[in-house]
């Protein structure tokens, strides 16, 4: 285990680079860099990055004066100022190895269009992200688990099926609709405003007593978690139910059984463990996935300004300094989360190894 | 005063439209301090009968009432029958290998009882774990008490079963075939030890065996089942002595009788293994690193040429599975092994694929060595389908067909689940499974540990058939020294992993040298009534 | 060289406000001061610093800075003196300076000088936004001159428009741009000289301006009855439903709507009913421009006029304009929509003459009625326009062959038709449908904003929807709109590709023109050639903002040509104090 | 539907018989059959081309045959648009009759009549209303659940079937494969899928069988996880051993002996994998990388409703189309499920 686990470690290495590379390359192929998106962005012919996600936009284009200004082309040399801006003036090689050289020593860079360290940018970032990540994991792992032990207990009955129908029906809503029905129906000014609109706190937030702040925080989340948790129950729940229904008849759980253990302690102190294994294996990319990506469309409708927005517009605005650093810290933290998996299969299973099996 | 009233107790399962009624209105009952032994041919619904008591059958109905304390189990609310189960009623299961949670270590399976009924702590419940692991006779373990089931061998497992159900004292022990897994030795000082806390405690014992000697011994009362009814009941020497139904006398005949027909001389030398050695690493540490070595195989020498059987016997975890496993490839082992001239070692899967049809096992532990999604008819067939045989689905469902009829099966059970079988019956898919190859080496681990003894004899007459029509070597692990007897040419003691002693059956069993051979033997040769026919039936003399 | 020194300065030398001047007429002098105006801002920032290339620019952030002139909003390019009193302007206009008013005073009270004027042209030219490198290319020199002076020489004369924009120079400080990096993006307060300073800022969410209390232009004309809320704060939404929903539980209080489904749907409701929010349509005259579907000429299929126009004939703009925008829009017709620019029947004398001297190589229909988009009975029946299409395309040259519209060479008629607005799906599909039954096939590409640019800036494309903005006063920027130069650099916005010396010509009339009646006849008549090319498919304009306010504010009774300046509003605290009862019975 | 159950073996028979036991995933599933069956047709169901025309003394199938309007005296040679009025009189004007779909319009077909500008609410002509380009919500929710069900479902399959082998291959043998397959699982899962799909677009126009070429190559993954798990764990067991024993092939005892246990987990995810296609497909969507403009799809339908609140009708249609199919085919995979449980007693 040991010689596997170094292994592992040492393979860590190559594969990130192997993916930095992959990716470094396919940028390179990409039609529309930087430059491109900047300029339009000067020149007003520009899209958000959100423009799809973010609402109806207007339907009529010349604003007038604005363009009218930027029509007047743009001064001689600019182009490749902004190319020696984003050191795109050097071959590619040279851009990769000086890149992952930083890489190494964690050092970033900035963002092509923020001037703000990628570091920073994520750490700013991380509070919504984490809280959105961290409250729906916790809610729905605590919802889930013990619904679908419940659920596989008795398995066909009433309280099978009409829990199945609300989680699925929930996992059917889709999240940005639900999102903006919660938004109108309970934060905006049309029905009752009983909820904050945006932001993860209020104005104000230092000012307030612990406890107070707390309060306020969890308000402001409110919505965004329920949007968010409606749909993720299915999955695990359903997950969590077949697992036990698998297990729950075995040889094992009869001896429990006649050991006079409550019910409970059969399911929790005996069957859990032997029905999490998969549970445990989505778990390293759960965690990542809620973060990085998870709540892209949540966080536009809340106005909250997180990790899923900041590596969708880094993509879509080629923003390829932050792009390449979260991928960096993204794909290694994934890989570190892969071997802690794998590693948590061990724990849970002791008679799982990695090992070949060469014998007959 | 009776601790225990079964009456009236039905059972029945249903599978594919078809009702089968397990147990069909049994009555009995057990008195405090009391024994009560329930015999009966492999299938007859003793299994069945022990789980009622407890409510512990799953998938099929029953109906009848179980007095216990004048309690009706049958009725109680769950969380009463919680505060009997594995506290006032404990059991331990036919199969040990597969009843421990895989993934608990067998310390903590040990002490939950105590902690759930008793509210022990954590350190009274590990002190009392210790006491109990030396009362059954794991004292060697001590030092392995953090081990996981699957890190154990039978007899270790079924030893762990059992301090589980001891561990709360209970009024009621049901045992179903508690010893079929340890040798003589052990299997003595368990019972000694059931007799000593019957005497101590007054617990009642409901005792499910096949081995009429131990019931013998240490039965008051005996109830014979035959098809799911008990056809007779009475105390043991009446029963015993003068049966009166016609299946409690065929149990009492049916006996290993015979010796192997010799090995002829021109017979080759078809399976030999040279310093065999698997030693098994015990992880410790966070990386779980191999601090130290279990050498469950310590160099072992063996041969076996065509029609000869090889008894190999030995305590309990003395390395006997590890050993049959290992001379098979199917656990990695260090020294050489050849089969009929090629080294086995070092065969890749590929090579190694055609002769697996020659070279077949029956595990010790059947249930866990059956695919639990396959149809029986499935799992027989596999071999068969692997190997060309059979020309097409419907001649070898003959040939299945053929092969359950042959160890006492009906062949219409070939389309049920595995787990709708009895233990018993499970043993006998797993010998099918293996004969149905006519394989040329066969390794049987336990192969007639959960059988009655009619169905043994039937089963051993079996395999010599097989041996003398086919040519075959058999590699002979069992505890049953008499169906060793039978059965072998040639026996090898193993303790710790090493062989004591070796030679011919005669010799071993006639003049054995060592003296653990002859502390085995002694259980058998114990005067003190261990055969309940007169001496003069005794297969050994 | 005749030397005109002025209180302001417009293109065309006439003024509207005289020297002694009080106020703007579209202000209330008198407008009480106080209270706070929320405003909604969309997409979040992350710098302050207005005028690095870098960072997402917070809103209102122009309030922090003074300009040397101020315009006015009810004349045609005309601007007074605001941290300038005095402007002088030679005859050729090869030059312009600007005296600054002494007591103009930074925020931390230090003097504007004439240094910090020169400091930044030359900053935002080499470090600022390209535009302003743009803008003040022709800008060879600037010195500074006694008594507060400054002087700014242009490269050549006759550019009557450069001193007004130089007028636009936002003034910037620059000891407080020492030890600070102007590129860079930046959440320090700026500092500034205008009425307003930044007092709180949630990074990316919002920004709160306080009026300078001590602001040192408070009372110029130019700014009496401006800047009438003590303090202004900008919310940031990323999600332009939700921050109408924000709108609705008065989070902000005023907003002005570009979409004419929204306006049309979400404007309803209590609130609404009951006064609560206002709801107006504000008439401007500002020109609207040209928004449409571009043909690329540079494409084989598209060179025939004649095509150009049959493929026209099957947007049915009318039905469009009654199912898709709830009647809200008008058709555009001419490229300088909404202003006296605009050509209309018949060329007038002046248009005559001008046509005459460049008229060559143009079609002799131009002399005639200048082509209006065709109309339909909305009922999306289009028959009769596309009898007439297909009538004007078979005379190109285009017939249908096996359902295909077949051109002379035998080429299928197939459009990609790129797309960077998914908004504009639904305006396409029924055009789509219409072409179909001409033979044509368009696809509707929809792709992101970066390899849209590309593939625009290397005109790799058969149609494109854009605007081509315009002022009251257009100039350089038509070079790049329609010059047979601006045709070939990529990059341009001649998308169209449209090469016609005629054109060209009619662009310099523009230019150089010396009066506004000049300037007036050289764009229609330039809108007449451009319209008889049928380079675009005109789309849609508005002639009235579509807004809507809490009714917590006083307004001027006159609005501006422009339309409404928030600036001149203010809080009337009786309608406030009205509007806080009122939401609370409500919310009882 | 009738499944003819005595050919088959008996263990078979029992699996169909726990299938059936299952009531509500049997009924979902043969729900499920019928409306895919019914959408199967869909151009015969809601198409803006009549079944039949009668003009001239001579039967005209637009359905299947395209007539110029020319044909019918009108003016073009384009295919004729038959809900145009013009069109229509000059069939009845030849005393001929036309026979429309159930559905008079397909999913792109624009109705210029609305009684209010679009999206329009439902109406007797528009059963489900119009979306915000003024097409009938009915009959683009037909099309786009055929569309929608056809690309889950193939998806689904093939990036199951890749994906379940590629994790049996890895959890099942182990050492290095295992090591340098997870690697390179985890450097193809760091591709860049955006740019990929963007550098796509660039060169061709990507289409229905292209996405799902493209999604197939990067949605394999999502199983791989579990089953190799899975794999790891069961290939330790006695009966993995005793197959082994009998000379049973890898490929063999990885299909029949340790497939079965992961296929719990599996089954559970397969209705969630197809219904997360289809959401993939709407993040294309909302990215632009989707199908061309205009296709029919179940993803489309509901980003419209998020963009017309006012017009509820879009997104409850949108959300009432998912959510039926997602129970139908969660409570198909349960039934599925129970078949395959050995302890399931028909009850
Ligand atoms: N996987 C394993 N890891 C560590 N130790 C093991 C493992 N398997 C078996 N052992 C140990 O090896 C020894 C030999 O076990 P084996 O199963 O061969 O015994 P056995 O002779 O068959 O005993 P029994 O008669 O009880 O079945 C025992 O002490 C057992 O605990
Ligand atoms: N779950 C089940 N489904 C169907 N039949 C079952 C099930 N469990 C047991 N049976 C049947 O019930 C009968 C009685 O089984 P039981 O386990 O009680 O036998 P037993 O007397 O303990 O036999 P053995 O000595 O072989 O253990 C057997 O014929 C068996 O096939
Ligand atoms: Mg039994
Ligand atoms: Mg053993």
């Amino acid at each position: 285990m040991f010689a596997y686990i170094v292994r592992r470690l040492l393979l860590i290495a190559p594969t990130l680079l192997a993916i930095m590379m992959i990716n470094f390359v396919i940028v390179q192929f990409v039609p529309g860099g930087p430059v491109e998106r900047i300029l339009a962005e000067l020149e007003g012919t520009a899209v958000g990055a959100t423009a799809r996600v973010a609402g109806s936009g207007g339907d009529v284009q010349t604003a007038g004066e604005s363009l009218y200004r930027g029509a007047q082309g743009l001064p001689d040399g600019f182009v490749e100022k902004l190319e020696r801006m984003y050191g795109l003036d050097k071959p590619p090689v040279e851009r990769f190895l000086l890149m992952m050289e930083n890489y190494l020593t964690f050092d970033f860079g900035e963002s092509a269009f923020r001037s703000r360290r990628v570091v920073d940018l994520i750490i700013e970032k991380m509070p919504v992200s984490i809280s959105l990540g961290l409250w729906t994991t916790i809610v729905v792992y605590i919802v889930s688990i013990p619904l679908g032990i419940a659920k596989a207990r008795r398995d066909g009955s009433a309280f099978d099926v009409w829990t199945s129908g609300t989680i699925i029906l929930g996992y059917a809503i889709p999240g940005f609709l639900f999102a903006i029905l919660l938004v109108v129906l309970f934060a905006g000014g049309s029905y009752w405003k009983l909820f904050p609109l945006r932001g993860l706190v209020s104005p104000g937030f230092e000012d307030m007593s612990t406890l107070g702040q707390i309060a306020d925080y969890f308000w402001h989340l409110a919505l965004p978690l329920t949007a968010l948790i409606i749909g993720s129950f299915a999955t695990l729940t359903m997950l969590t139910k077949n697992s036990f229904i698998d297990q729950i008849r075995s040889q094992y759980v009869t001896t429990a059984r006649a050991k006079g253990l409550s019910e409970q302690r059969v399911l929790y102190g005996h069957v859990f463990r032997n029905g999490m294994l998969i549970i445990i294996a989505g778990f390293p990319g759960a965690i990542i996935g809620i973060l990085f990506t998870g709540a892209l469309l949540i966080e536009i409708i809340f106005s909250l300004d997180g990790l899923g927005l900041l590596g969708y517009e880094a993509a879509i605005d080629r923003d390829y300094p932050v792009m390449f650093a979260t991928l960096y810290i993204f794909t290694l933290l994934g890989l570190v989360m892969n071997l802690v998996g794998d590693l948590m299969y061990v724990i849970v299973d002791p008679r799982i190894d990695f090992e070949s099996r060469d014998v007959g | 005063m009776t601790l225990l009233d079964v009456r009236n107790l039905t059972v029945s399962f249903k599978v594919d439209n078809r009702t089968i009624e397990a147990v069909r209105n049994v009555n009995f009952s057990i008195a405090p301090s009391q024994t009560l032994a329930l015999v009966g041919e492999s299938g007859s619904g003793k299994s069945v009968t022990a789980l009622s008591i407890l409510r512990l059958v799953a998938a099929g109905q029953s109906s009848g009432e179980i007095l216990f304390q004048g309690n009706d189990l049958a009725h109680l609310p769950e969380r009463d029958l919680r505060k009997v189960r594995g506290n006032r009623i404990s059991m331990i299961f036919q199969e040990p290998m597969t009843s421990l949670n895989p993934l608990h270590t067998i310390s903590r399976q040990i002490a939950e009882p105590l902690v759930v009924h008793q509210g022990m702590t954590a350190q009274a419940a590990a002190r009392r774990v210790r006491e109990l692991m030396d009362l059954v006779g794991l004292g060697d373990l001590a030092d392995r008490i953090h081990d996981f089931p699957h890190t154990l061998s039978g007899g270790q497992r079924q030893r762990v079963m059992i301090a589980m159900a001891l561990a709360c004292d209970p009024d009621l022990l049901i045992a179903d075939e508690p010893t079929t897994a340890l040798d003589v030795t052990v299997e003595a000082r368990i019972l000694e030890l059931l007799g000593s806390l019957q005497r101590q405690l007054s617990m009642a014992v409901l005792f499910i065996t096949h081995n009429l000697s131990i019931v013998h011994r240490f039965a008051d009362q005996v109830a014979v089942m035959d098809g799911g009814r008990i056809v007779e009941k009475g105390t043991v020497d009446d029963v015993f002595t003068r049966p009166q139904h016609a299946s409690t006398q065929h149990l009492l005949a049916s006996q290993p009788r015979g010796r192997p027909e010799p090995v002829p001389h021109e017979s080759a030398r078809r399976l030999e293994a040279r310093s065999l050695k698997v030693w098994f690493p015990v992880r410790a540490g966070v990386f779980r690193r191999a601090a130290s070595h279990v050498k469950a195989v310590d160099g072992i020498d063996l041969a076996v040429r065509g029609r000869e059987t090889i008894g190999i016997v030995g305590e309990s975890g003395s390395g006997k599975s590890t050993l049959g496993m290992a001379i098979l490839r199917l656990i990695a082992s260090d020294g050489d092994i050849r089969y009929e001239d090629r080294g086995l070692q070092g065969l890749g899967f590929r090579d190694l694929r055609p002769l697996r049809r020659e070279l077949q096992i029956i595990f010790q532990d059947p249930f866990g060595s059956l695919s639990p999604r396959m149809s029986v008819a499935g799992i027989i067939e596999e071999g068969l389908k692997v190997h060309g045989l059979g020309q097409n689905p419907a001649g070898r469902r003959e040939l299945v067909a053929e092969a359950l009829d042959e160890v006492g099966l009906e062949p219409a059970m070939m389309d049920r689940y595995p787990h709708e079988f009895s233990g018993g019956q499970r043993q006998r898919i797993a010998i099918a499974r293996a004969m149905i190859l006519k394989p040329r080496v066969v390794v049987l681990d336990e192969p007639t540990s959960a059988l009655d003894m009619s169905v043994q004899s039937q089963i051993i007459t079996l395999l010599r058939r097989l041996q003398n029509n086919h040519d075959l070597a058999y590699l002979f692990i069992s505890h049953d020294l008499r169906v060793v007897r039978a059965m072998s040419h040639h026996v090898l003691v193993m303790k710790a992993g090493r062989v004591v002693e070796s030679g011919s059956a005669h010799d071993i069993f006639e003049t054995p040298k060592s003296a653990y051979t002859r502390a085995l033997m002694a259980a058998v040769t114990d005067p003190g009534g261990t055969w309940p026919l007169s001496s003069g039936q005794d297969p050994l003399s | 060289e005749t030397v005109r020194e002025s209180h302001g300065i417009s293109r065309y030398g006439d003024l509207k406000y005289d020297e002694a001047f009080r106020h703007f007429d579209y202000v209330n002098p008198d407008a009480p001061k106080g209270g706070e105006a929320r405003f909604f801002g969309f997409g979040g920032f992350d710098t302050l610093n207005a005028y690095s290339l870098r960072g997402r620019k917070a809103a209102g952030l122009s309030r922090l800075y003074d300009t040397l002139l101020k315009q006015s909003n009810d004349e045609p390019t005309a601007a007074y003196g605001l941290l300038a009193d005095r402007v002088r302007v030679p005859d050729d206009h090869s030059w312009v300076a600007f005296r600054l008013r002494p007591e103009a005073r930074w925020h931390d009270g230090t003097p504007v000088t004439a240094d910090d004027v020169v400091w930044s042209l030359e900053t935002l030219r080499e470090s600022g936004l390209p535009l302003y490198a743009t803008y003040y290319a022709n800008v060879a020199q600037a010195v500074v001159e006694d008594g507060g002076w400054v002087r700014f020489t242009f490269d050549g004369p006759g550019n009557v428009e450069l001193p007004l924009i130089l007028g636009e120079l936002p003034i910037l400080p620059r000891h407080w741009y020492e030890g600070r990096e102007f590129e860079e993006a930046s959440l320090d307060f700026p500092m500034g000289s205008g009425p307003y300073r930044v007092i709180d800022v949630d990074p990316g969410r919002s920004i709160t301006y306080e009026r300078h209390e001590d602001y040192w232009g408070a009372d110029l004309p130019v700014n009496a009855g401006f800047h009438n809320f003590d303090r202004i704060r900008y919310d940031e939404y990323l999600d332009l439903d939700i921050a109408m929903e924000a709108f609705k539980a008065n989070e902000y209080d005023f907003r002005s709507e570009n979409n004419s489904k929204r306006w049309a749907t979400s404007y309803s409701g209590s609130i609404f009913d009951d006064g609560l929010v206002i709801v107006e349509k504000v008439a401007h005259s500002r020109p609207q421009g040209m928004q449409g579907f571009v043909f690329n000429l540079r494409r084989e299929k598209f060179a025939d006029p004649k095509v150009r126009q049959a493929l026209a004939l099957a947007f049915d703009f009318e039905w469009a304009n009654q199912n898709l925008f709830y009647g809200q829009y008008l058709r555009s017709v001419s490229y300088f929509s909404n202003s006296e620019l605009a050509a209309s029947g018949t060329p007038d004398e002046a248009e005559r003459v001008l046509l005459e001297r460049h008229g060559v190589g143009l079609p002799e229909a131009v002399f005639g009625e200048v082509p209006v988009p065709p109309v339909t009975d909305g009922s999306g029946n289009n028959r009769t326009n596309l009898r007439k299409a297909k009538a004007l395309l078979a005379e190109a040259g285009w017939t249908v062959q096996d359902g295909v519209l077949t051109g002379p060479a035998g080429t299928p008629m197939e459009i990609e038709f790129l797309m960077v607005q998914p908004a504009f799906e639904r305006i396409l599909q029924p055009f789509r449908a219409q072409l179909e039954r001409l033979g044509a096939r368009l696809e509707i590409r929809s792709i992101d904003a970066a390899q849209y640019k590309e593939r625009l800036d290397n005109f790799d494309f058969d149609m494109v929807v854009t605007g081509f903005g315009q002022s009251r006063s257009p100039g350089n920027e038509q070079r790049n709109y329609w010059s047979s130069a601006a045709a070939d650099i990529p990059g341009s916005n001649n998308l169209a590709g449209i090469r016609s010396p005629a054109i060209d010509a009619l662009i310099e009339e523009l230019i150089y023109a010396g009066t506004r009646a000049e300037l007036v006849t050289a764009a229609r008549v330039l809108d007449r050639v451009l319209r008889h090319g049928h380079y675009v498919i005109p789309n849609w304009h508005i002639t009235y903002d579509r807004v809507a306010w809490w009714d917590r504010f006083g307004q001027p009774d006159i609005v501006s040509d422009d339309g409404i300046v928030l600036d001149t509003w203010w809080i009337d605290t009786g309608r406030d104090a009205a509007l806080k009862e009122r939401i609370g019975s409500e919310n009882d | 539907m009738r499944f003819s159950s005595h050919r088959l073996d008996p263990i078979s028979r029992r699996r169909l018989a726990n299938f059936r036991a299952n009531r509500r995933g049997y009924w979902s599933f043969r729900i499920f059959l019928v409306l895919f069956a019914f959408t199967l047709p869909a151009e015969m169901i809601a198409n803006d081309r009549p079944l039949a025309v009668w003009f001239d003394g001579a039967l005209h199938v637009p359905v299947l045959t395209v007539y110029p309007e020319t044909a019918f005296g009108g003016d073009f040679e384009t295919e004729a648009d038959y809900r145009d009025p013009f069109v229509k009189d000059l069939i009845h004007a030849a005393d001929g009759w036309i026979i429309w779909p159930l559905i008079a319009y397909d999913y792109r077909t624009i109705n210029y009549d609305l009684p209010s500008p679009a999206p329009s609410p439902p109406t007797t002509e528009n059963w489900l209303g119009t979306d915000d380009q003024g097409r009938d919500v009915a009959a683009r929710v037909i099309y786009a659940f055929r569309l929608s069900v056809i690309f889950g479902l193939v998806l689904t399959l093939v990036s199951s079937v890749i994906g379940i082998a590629a994790g049996a291959v890895q959890g099942y043998y182990g050492g290095w494969i295992d090591l340098l397959a997870q690697r390179a699982l985890e450097v193809w899962g760091g591709i860049p899928v955006l740019y990929i799909l963007i550098i796509l677009a660039s060169v061709i126009v990507p289409g229905f069988w292209t996405l799902l070429g493209l999604l197939v190559l990067f949605s394999w993954t999502a199983l791989v996880g579990l089953v190799r798990a899975e794999f790891l764990r069961t290939r330790n067991f006695d009966y993995v051993k005793a197959a082994r024993a009998l000379g049973v092939t890898d490929s063999v005892i990885m299909v029949r002996h340790v497939l079965p246990n992961a296929m719990v987990s599996t089954l559970t995810f397969l209705p969630f994998i197809l219904n997360g296609s289809i959401t993939t497909l709407t993040a294309l969507d909302f990215l632009g990388f989707g199908l061309p403009p205009g296709s029919p799809s179940l993803g489309e339908l509901l980003n419209q409703g998020r963009n017309n609140l006012q017009a509820p009708w879009l997104g409850l249609t949108g959300f009432a189309v998912v959510a039926l199919m997602l129970s139908l085919l969660t409570f198909t995979g349960e039934a599925v499920r129970d078949a395959f449980d050995p302890r399931k007693l028909p009850s």
